[in-house]
């Protein structure tokens, strides 16, 4: 292993020690501002790169996690870390791929309505955070995920989303009526 | 794009064509469409709506044959099924409104929707997720920010208040201090004495003492005017003014 | 940084992922017989060698932990400027005239109670300090400046400190609003 620079070793340090993940403007308030912190990350992410560890970004915020290939000797018992439902699955990714959205619009997704308990979960776990309200009639609070979310499902960010683009390019992550109109358009423009 | 179809469990487990009859099993009549959709094994694009109505029917009506207790939406949708159903092969009725072409796209395009987030969901779970594929550090010792004040204050502030404390607690003593005056006695004693004899008039003003202590000069002034008023009540001097403010002569009686 | 062999990667990742420090044996158990986990444990120690963060041995065991010179990180002090109260600066200017002085003689000399966190400050400060017990019923504790008090109000000793009569001439011992300053003075006794 190389010697690293001495920026290198603090944030090293400091991601090591920090019990959560850390932004770049958190650890220049912990490390000071002469610290080239941009640079060192990128050198470490190097460094660490097919290592049995490693570094990554999820959502902005940079930690040490291992490296996934190695899954399957580290766990110990394969049960998942927090067992979701299917309805919480499936209300979780309706709010990561449509956020932010209302309690109504998943309910309209879905087909039922969410049972009590369901946001909830969510919301303890980490993942899902209330966003504010939506300027329509009757203001509905609207949810949205987290930085914890992206951290647990090791995502960068939310571009990561599984398929995300596939989705949004075939129209379905738009609601029900304007894909009914595209569609209306569509064989409109067919028949003139 | 085309979306795999994960073999839905509760299908799987009772073959291709025969539905478990759980209604349970089925969050709502969504859902159990959305997997009697997938029984057609096609994009879900190309589904076929009445052969969807049928199989929905077929189902429910197993379930009543099984005396299994039915929800009522699932029998709303139904209802609303047979309705759509019964729009479709009929001829079309142009004052309808929706056409029930549309409310089956409508119906086709919720289904997709909800197919589309089943699966993005399962994607999610699948992913490398901390806690179980990959690890955190276990033993991070926590970065921890101690604030401490740093305590100002300037020698000013300091001295001020220490006035301020002075003046507020110390002992006041009220000093009156002495202003030179004559007093009535001493002002009859010094008016008879100077008045003697004399039988001509004169001024009160020759009667006051020198010096220069203006202070003392009209104490000196006043006591000696009630010192004249004092003798002349006696019948030992007269004195006489010619109109207000003139000047006041006195001679001995 | 090297690549390192799978048998390096798998104990970096079993160290890392642990949350106390783990013995060979622990290792072996945890990963399996045929990893050669004392030479990757050598290797790695090299690896980590002069990083933020080493790879160390305590009686057997096995963990990573930041570097010894970079522990100053870990607990970051970061001063804020604080404004004393008027007690406090009250309390101090006592202090400093008076020491070695009770905290009955401050009340008597102040005409207003100290609350116990007023003195805590001032210590808190580094500028007074306790200085024994006056021989006295009860035995009172007695406070005193310190050499910081001197320092950071910039005097050479307290005997800087201008006298009553030089106080007057600066006219402030003039009663202004004494009974206003009193009201106030009582009621930031209380925050002190």
């Amino acid at each position: 292993m190389e010697k690293p620079d001495s920026a290198m070793r603090l944030v090293e340090a400091a991601l090591f020690a920090s019990d959560k993940p850390m932004s770049i403007s958190d650890l220049r308030a912990h490390l000071g501002e002469r610290i080239d912190v941009a640079t060192a990350l990128e050198l470490l992410a190097g460094d660490y790169a097919g290592r049995g560890i490693e570094l990554v970004e999820r959502g902005g915020r940079w930690h040490f996690q291992t490296a996934p290939d190695l899954a399957h000797i580290l766990r110990l018992e394969r049960e998942e870390p927090r067992k979701l439902s299917r309805a919480g699955v499936e209300t979780l990714a309706i709010i990561a791929y449509h956020e932010p959205v209302s309690r109504a619009e998943i309910e309209a997704i879905r087909g039922v309505q969410i049972s009590k308990g369901t946001l909830d979960v969510l919301m303890e776990a980490g993942w899902v955070r209330p966003a504010g309200r939506r300027e329509t009639p009757g203001r509905p609070l609207i949810y949205a995920t987290t930085p914890g979310f992206l951290a647990h499902f090791g995502l960068s960010s939310r571009r990561d989303l599984p398929g995300i683009d596939d989705l949004r390019a075939a129209g379905l992550l738009d609601p029900v009526d304007m894909a009914f109109d595209a569609l209306e358009l569509e064989s409109d423009g067919d028949n003139a | 794009m085309e979306f795999a179809f994960d073999e839905n469990p509760e299908v799987a487990a009772a073959g291709a064509d025969v539905l478990m009859l759980d209604i349970d099993g089925w969050e709502g009549p969504l859902d159990l469409l959305l997997a009697l959709a997938r029984t057609q094994k096609v994009d879900l694009r190309e589904i076929s709506i009445l052969a969807l109505v049928e199989q929905y029917l077929a189902f429910l009506n197993d379930a009543k044959a099984l005396k299994l207790e039915i929800a009522a939406d699932y029998l709303v949708m139904a209802a609303w099924l047979a309705y759509l159903k019964s729009g479709l092969l009929l001829p079309r009725d142009e004052a309808v409104d929706p056409s029930p072409e549309e409310l089956a796209l409508r119906l086709q395009l919720r289904l997709q929707r909800l197919n589309a987030m089943r699966e993005a969901g399962a994607r999610l779970v699948a992913r490398d997720r901390i806690g179980r594929d990959v690890f955190l550090f276990g033993a991070p010792q926590g970065l921890r920010t101690v604030r401490k004040a740093a305590w100002e204050a300037d020698l000013y502030a300091l001295i001020a208040a220490y006035g301020a404390v002075t003046a507020r607690n110390r002992p006041v003593f009220h000093h009156v201090a002495r202003r030179p005056v004559m007093t009535l006695e001493a002002a009859i004693e010094r008016v008879a004495a100077m008045l003697g004899e004399r039988i001509e008039w004169r001024r009160i003003e020759a009667f006051l003492p020198g010096g220069t202590d203006e202070a003392y000069r009209r104490s000196a002034l006043a006591s000696s005017f009630v010192a004249a008023l004092e003798l002349a009540r006696q019948g030992r001097l007269d004195m006489k003014q010619d109109g207000a403010f003139a000047p006041l002569f006195i001679k001995a009686a």
